[in-house]
């Protein structure tokens, strides 16, 4: 079997994650929408993942892989309980613009 | 038997006094402090008869940390002075009513138990903590049952917590620096490692800025006053008795062997700073209006004297400060004690309000004279043995020390008579002073007792404390 | 330049522009189509590495449950409409300054991390098929699998908890 | 035996003193007072056998007890030593002692308290023997401080009266300013030598040669001088004494007379070893004395209270005697301490008896003519009066003879200086006399009417001790000085006899002629002319001087105490509140600190998210970059 590094590069996904990852620290920053908030999140995470497996394949080892789908349960937890929170969130305030939320000052 | 069993009598000691109810609890306590001071004793006689006591068990392993207790002749003279005190200070208290008095008699127990804990341990994370313990009862002792107005009482005493509590931040930092380089924290380990010069500097200063607070050495005073005066007589003879003896005690136990090098270079500093807060305490001293924070200005001085003795890193020095720490823990205590006689009847802290004692109850007048002499270091009272001690290792140090130190002799005098002569002579004023109570005298008459007896035979503390005194400046002088 | 790396370079064109679109569309259905986009996209790359079973869970998670209850979230708080004012110039600003920092930070770090690569690593061993994760999944991650079920049956109890209408609010 | 006996020669006068303070008030009186006078008794027998024993043997006795305070290299003793000079001591401390024991109980016999006044002087008297039997410096230091603090206890007596409590304190704390100079005084000698016994000390010091030329030898000698001064009442430590006299007149007789006054000489004398060794302080000793003897009978020629002029006259006769001491010839002071103990002693019970008649009247101007009501007093004072006047044959003057002769051989200066002083000695002294007996009385008719002779109790000390101050000269006549002998073994080298020529003999009569110039000016400025000494608001140019004492406590006042005062006030109010505030200053910063931050922490999320990249990213920078 081949190892498809081979051909593209491990830099090559690096250079890949890094930039998605930023993306979505850029789309937390910079929306103040919750929900496309939580798909900035959402994309760092599959940057994660995609490093995870592109190291899986450069180590040959399947625990990346495996590390991969926790990660995914964990995700799919994650946006079920936010979404329901964003929601409850949504049904006192009627917005979920996070500059709304300023209980967190105490 | 080893002597962790002292501990743990008086925790269990505390908790009884806690359950036995607000009536017996003074009771409960004082029986349970008394058996401590047997216990002391016993101990006293086990290591003067060579007898190991000493305890030792795995705490945690990682980090390594023990449950090490050490009894050597300078924490056995600790202990007895804690117990003993512990008791009489107790039982000075039966005149009192006071709320809650489970939980005070309790607190005070506990107290006990947390300073003759920070006495005994030879695990430095040990000791911390009980050093810390200590300061919770006597935090709530003074807050709750203080005097004054409650504002303001709260103020000073918050004050002192944090002040102290601030202090012995540093001395954790320092012992987490020589875990890393020792990779335990017992008083042997401690005392091997290798420190370099910059090293022990900062050890010491830390450890320095831990002990000035507690003891305290001005500038680091601010605290003391204030809390002393508002404290309830129980607390300022706890805070003045032997608190401060925890930061003395450390500093001969703790400080001077792990950074000698550092002891030796600032040698002439620490002493110099000591020297100064004689004088400094005295001269304040000679002013003061309210009786209780003359006291506490005096101690100021008297234990300054002491640290200076400590820092000259001699034996005579050492000794001395033993000895003066014991009979200044006995002395303070009975002076306060004198004060909150007075304070009982005539309701003031006041000197102006004073007066006329002297005429109306003749036996309390001639009890606290006795114990004002003994501060004033007279000759053949204990105090007198520390004092000369201690002047004769500044001597050797440096003769303008002593000369300067010298000067609370004088200055002792004067603030002290003139204290007397205002508060117990002239003329009865309008005030009735009720004789002193039986339970009153007792107190008073123990410690004019040992007063006296260790001022004209203190050999038996002598021999207690000098094999570990010269161990300890084998310690310092090795290398 | 071989297939694979065109491949390569088209998917990733893909995933970067989509995740971008998510985060600058004013409609967040748009952004939620988008989104569906570069998942697709990051499950071509896992096709890429030969991961089947990793690309087809991903679609199925990913793209299938969590998209829709985005969508269903989107649609539920009626959100389908450009209404989001826009942020003050400063934290736009900040925003700019997050992601340029954080990416050279990164970019720094993992280029200086990187070793210098003469041949990749080949046993030939098969490690990334249904069988040999299914055998570790079960046998070395056995607690933290089971963990994971129960994870998600949490998750589940939180949601329908957090979800329900409280009665006594009005 | 001996051991035991010194015991009871110490423990004696305790005793008395636990039985009055325990038992006293319900002895009543008379016990108290019996027993406390039979206590000083009993040692006074203790001594006198001892002196018998050392007639005979001629070995001093030393008693050790156990060892008291140990320093690294050296410990210290509780250990007594009985020699030539301590016995010699002890007879007159525990002879004199006694009488005015017996002479306190009619004295005091008023007083409510008079178990406490004779548990006092009880415990004086057990300060003072362990003062003078101690056999290395730091007992005697006990004493030194014991005796002082009796005296503390006695002048502040009458402790109703805030006045005299002010006395008290001041002669604690002027004594206290000594004790320090003698406390650095042992240092330094435990410091060069690793002892402070007596013994071991002479031994050392004049075995080590190499010491000699060390300068802290001279500084030590100059502290225990300047102990020596605190106690004695020498320049500049000497303001405490007059003021001393608050207490009750057998104290002043006791402490600030005979005894406790003569520690200073007594240490000196002790310490004469080193003192020989150092000639400088002795130099310093010499003029300080002088100049004390000659301001003390300065000021003493205008005081009107009976017993300030006393106060003063034994200030400067301290002087006279540490002259003495400056100038090597401690025989010479010794002698003259026992002899101003018998006049000394015989005039201030004396003035006791005519207060005591007078119902506590001490001012001269308020008295006159008492010779005809009170003959014993009279004549008893009027031979201690000749003595200290140093007329011939009295005690006085062969021991102020001695003491002028001395000077004479050593500085004439000192010699003349100290011979105006003596001259001024005779005057003021027979000014006292004249204006308190001679004449009419001038006090009130009440007082006139209860005139008395006092009674036997008070009269026969009185006898006593003017016969002592009549021949006490015995002990030391030039050429054949008992005395000297006596003491011989103690100062380790034969004494060399006078041998009278005319230079002495002219010197006695120049004495004599001085002594009796005095008396002369006295007699017809007081008898002649019947001059009354001005009241207070009259009093005019130098005499006003003199009568303020030289302005010397305002100095005092001004130069030390009220800077003091004013430090401690500038401390109190100033340095404590800058201290404090410094403190809270630290609190109210972090105070303000966290106020500051709160602002920070708005709960935008935005912010905190940006926060959170920053945070990370320094992070990172810090764990891969740097």
């Amino acid at each position: 079997m081949d190892n498809i590094l081979q051909e593209i590069g491990m830099e090559n996904y690096i250079y890949l994650s890094v930039i998605l990852f930023c993306i979505g620290v850029f789309g937390v920053l910079y929306r103040r929408n919750a929900i496309i908030m939580f798909m900035s999140i959402e994309i760092m995470l599959n940057a994660v993942n995609l490093l995870f497996v592109a190291f899986s394949t450069y180590h040959q080892d399947a625990q990346g892989q495996v590390f991969v789908f926790f990660s995914m349960a964990v995700a799919a937890a994650e946006v079920a309980v936010g979404l329901a929170i964003l929601v409850s969130i949504f049904r006192n305030l009627n917005s979920i613009d996070i500059d709304n939320l300023k209980n967190l000052k105490g | 038997m080893n002597v962790s069993f002292i501990l743990i009598l008086l925790l269990f000691g505390a908790i009884a006094t806690y359950f036995a109810g607000d009536q017996l609890a003074k009771k409960v306590a004082l029986v349970f402090s008394l058996a401590s001071v047997a216990g002391s004793i016993y101990i006293f006689n086990q290591h003067m008869a060579g007898i190991d006591t000493n305890f030792r068990e795995n705490w945690i392993s990682n980090p390594n940390l023990f449950i090490a207790l050490k009894v050597d002749g300078l924490s056995v003279a600790m202990l007895l002075l804690t117990t003993a005190l512990t008791s009489i200070i107790l039982f000075s208290s039966f005149g009192n009513q006071y709320n809650n008095s489970k939980n005070f008699y309790a607190l005070v127990m506990f107290m006990s138990f947390a300073m003759v804990g920070t006495f005994l341990s030879a695990d430095a994370f040990l000791y911390y903590i009980f050093w810390e313990l200590s300061l919770i009862p006597i935090y709530f002792i003074a807050l709750l049952w203080g005097n004054g107005d409650a504002e303001e009482r709260k103020k000073a005493i918050i004050k002192f917590f944090i002040y102290t509590l601030a202090g012995s931040l540093f001395m954790l930092v320092a012992f987490i620096y020589l875990f890393q380089k020792a990779g335990s924290l017992l008083i042997g380990d401690l005392y091997a490692i290798h420190l370099s010069g910059q090293e022990q500097f900062w050890i010491f200063l830390a450890l320095f800025l831990a002990y000035a607070i507690k003891i305290p050495i001005v500038p680091f005073h601010s605290w003391q006053a204030n809390t002393y005066q508002k404290a309830p007589a129980a607390g300022t003879m706890l805070l003045s008795g032997i608190m401060l003896k925890m930061g003395l005690y450390s500093v001969i136990r703790w400080q001077l062997p792990i950074a000698p090098v550092a002891a030796k270079m600032y040698m002439d500093v620490f002493i110099g700073l000591s020297v100064a807060g004689v004088i400094y305490g005295s001269v304040v001293a000679l002013k003061q209006k309210n009786i209780k924070k003359l006291l506490a200005y005096s101690s100021l001085a008297h234990v300054g004297l002491i640290a200076a003795g400590a820092y000259t890193l001699t034996l005579d020095g050492l000794r001395g400060a033993v000895l003066q720490m014991i009979a200044h823990g006995f002395v303070v205590v009975g002076l306060f004690f004198a004060a909150e006689v007075i304070e009982r009847r005539f309701n003031t802290q006041e000197i102006s309000e004073m007066g006329g004692i002297r005429i109306q109850d003749n036996k309390f007048a001639s009890m606290f004279m006795i114990v004002m002499l003994a501060s004033v270091a007279l000759p053949s009272t204990f105090n007198f043995i520390g004092e000369f001690t201690l002047l004769y290792s500044l001597y050797n140090a440096n003769i303008w020390f002593a000369i300067l130190a010298g000067t609370t002799i004088i200055l002792g005098a004067v603030y002290m008579l003139k204290m007397f002569q205002h508060v117990m002579l002239g003329e009865a004023g309008a005030k009735v002073f009720k004789a002193v109570t039986t339970q009153e005298t007792i107190v008073f008459v123990v410690i004019i007792a040992v007063l006296l007896f260790f001022g004209l035979y203190p050999k038996p503390i002598n021999d207690l404390i000098t094999p570990a005194l010269q161990e300890i400046v084998t310690k310092i002088n090795r290398q | 330049m071989s297939t694979l790396l065109i491949i390569f370079y088209f998917l990733s064109a893909i995933t970067i522009a989509t995740a971008f679109l998510t985060i600058i569309s004013k409609n967040p259905i748009h952004s939620a189509i988008y989104l569906v986009i570069c998942f697709f996209s990051v499950a071509g790359h896992y096709l890429l590495f030969n991961a089947q079973f990793l690309a087809i869970v991903h679609i199925i998670v990913y793209s299938g449950a969590i998209m829709v209850l985005f969508l269903f979230t989107i649609m539920l708080m009626n959100l389908n409409k450009e209404g989001e004012p826009h942020k003050k110039w400063a934290t736009k600003l900040a925003a700019v300054i997050s992601f340029g920092l954080i990416c050279f930070v990164m970019l720094a770090v993992f280029i200086k991390a990187m070793p210098v690569i003469a041949a990749y690593k080949q046993t030939g061993q098969d490690f990334q098929s249904i069988k040999v994760l299914g055998k570790v999944l079960l046998n070395e991650y056995m607690v933290p699998f089971e963990f994971a079920s129960v994870l998600l049956l949490v998750a589940m109890i939180g949601t329908v908890l957090l979800s329900k209408k409280e009665k006594s609010v009005q | 035996m001996e051991k035991k006996l010194a015991l009871v020669l110490l423990l004696a006068p305790f005793c008395g003193f636990l039985f009055n303070v325990f038992l006293g008030k319900k002895a009543g009186k008379s016990i108290s007072g019996i027993i406390g006078t039979l206590s000083v008794l009993i040692s006074f027998f203790a001594t006198t056998y001892f002196f018998a024993l050392l007639q005979s043997t001629g070995q001093p006795v030393q008693v050790d007890l156990f060892q008291w305070i140990s320093l690294e290299k050296f410990n210290i003793d509780f250990s007594f030593l009985l020699d030539q000079l301590s016995i010699l001591w002890l007879l007159f401390v525990t002879g004199i002692g006694t009488l005015i024991h017996m002479y306190s109980i009619s004295y005091m016999h008023d007083d409510e308290n008079m178990h406490k006044f004779f548990a006092y002087l009880n415990l004086f008297v057990f300060f003072m023997i362990t003062l003078v039997m101690g056999s290395n410096l730091l007992i005697m230091f006990i004493g030194w401080e014991g005796v002082g603090l009796c005296s503390y206890l006695l002048i502040g007596f009458w402790y109703k009266n805030q006045e005299y409590n002010d006395a008290a304190k001041k002669a604690f704390i002027m004594n206290r300013i000594g004790d320090l100079g003698l406390l650095i005084g042992l240092f330094i000698l435990g410091y060069l030598f690793h002892t402070l016994d007596y013994a071991t000390l002479k031994t050392s010091i004049l075995s080590n040669s190499a010491v000699l030329s060390n300068p802290l030898l001279s500084i030590a000698a100059l502290c225990l001088f300047i102990g020596a001064c605190g106690k004695s009442a020498q320049i500049p430590l000497y303001t405490w004494l007059p003021d001393a006299m608050a207490g009750p007149t057998p104290v002043s007789a006791l402490i600030h007379a005979a005894t406790m006054v003569t520690a200073g000489i007594f240490m000196v004398t002790r310490m004469h070893f080193l003192f020989d060794l150092t000639p400088y302080v002795q130099d310093i000793i010499a003029i300080v004395g002088t100049i004390t003897a000659v301001v003390a009978a300065s000021i003493g020629l205008v005081q009107t209270d009976i017993k300030k002029v006393l106060a003063y006259s034994t200030v400067s006769q301290l002087g006279l005697m540490f002259l003495a001491l400056g100038l090597g010839a401690y025989e010479v002071a010794v002698f003259h301490v026992i002899t101003h103990a018998f006049f000394k002693a015989c005039l201030f019970l004396g003035s006791g008896s005519v207060i005591h008649a007078l119902h506590g009247e001490q001012d001269m101007r308020r008295m006159g003519g008492l010779r005809k009501a009170m003959p014993v007093t009279f004549w008893t004072m009027m031979i201690s009066t000749l003595a200290i006047a140093g007329i011939f044959p009295f005690a006085g003057f062969w021991s102020k003879d001695e003491i002028l002769m001395t000077a004479f051989h050593g500085n004439i200066v000192l010699w003349v200086i100290g011979s105006i002083a003596s001259i001024m000695t005779a005057f003021y002294m027979f000014r006292l006399m004249y204006l308190t007996f001679f004449q009419e009385f001038r006090g009130t008719e009440e007082q006139k009417h209860h005139l008395h002779e006092s009674p036997s109790l008070i009269t026969i000390p009185l006898i006593i001790l003017a016969f002592l101050a009549a021949i006490g000269g015995l002990i030391s006549l030039p050429g054949n000085s008992w005395l000297n002998h006596y003491l011989e073994p103690f100062f380790n080298k034969a004494h060399e006899a006078h041998h009278l020529g005319a230079t002495e003999y002219t010197l006695m009569a120049i004495a004599t002629a001085g002594a009796l110039l005095g008396i002369g000016i006295a007699y017809s400025k007081y008898i002649k002319q019947n001059q009354l000494p001005a009241e207070d608001s009259e009093i005019k140019g130098i005499a006003k001087v003199l009568y303020n004492k030289y302005y010397v406590d305002e100095a005092y006042e001004a130069l030390f105490v009220n800077p003091l005062y004013k430090v401690s006030h500038f401390f109190r109010k100033y340095v404590e509140e800058a201290v404090s505030g410094f403190v809270f200053g630290l609190g109210k910063l972090t105070n303000e600190i966290g106020n500051q931050g709160k602002s920070v922490q708005n709960g935008s999320i935005g912010l905190y998210l940006f926060a959170f990249v920053i945070g990370v990213s320094s992070i990172l920078i810090y764990l891969f970059l740097v």
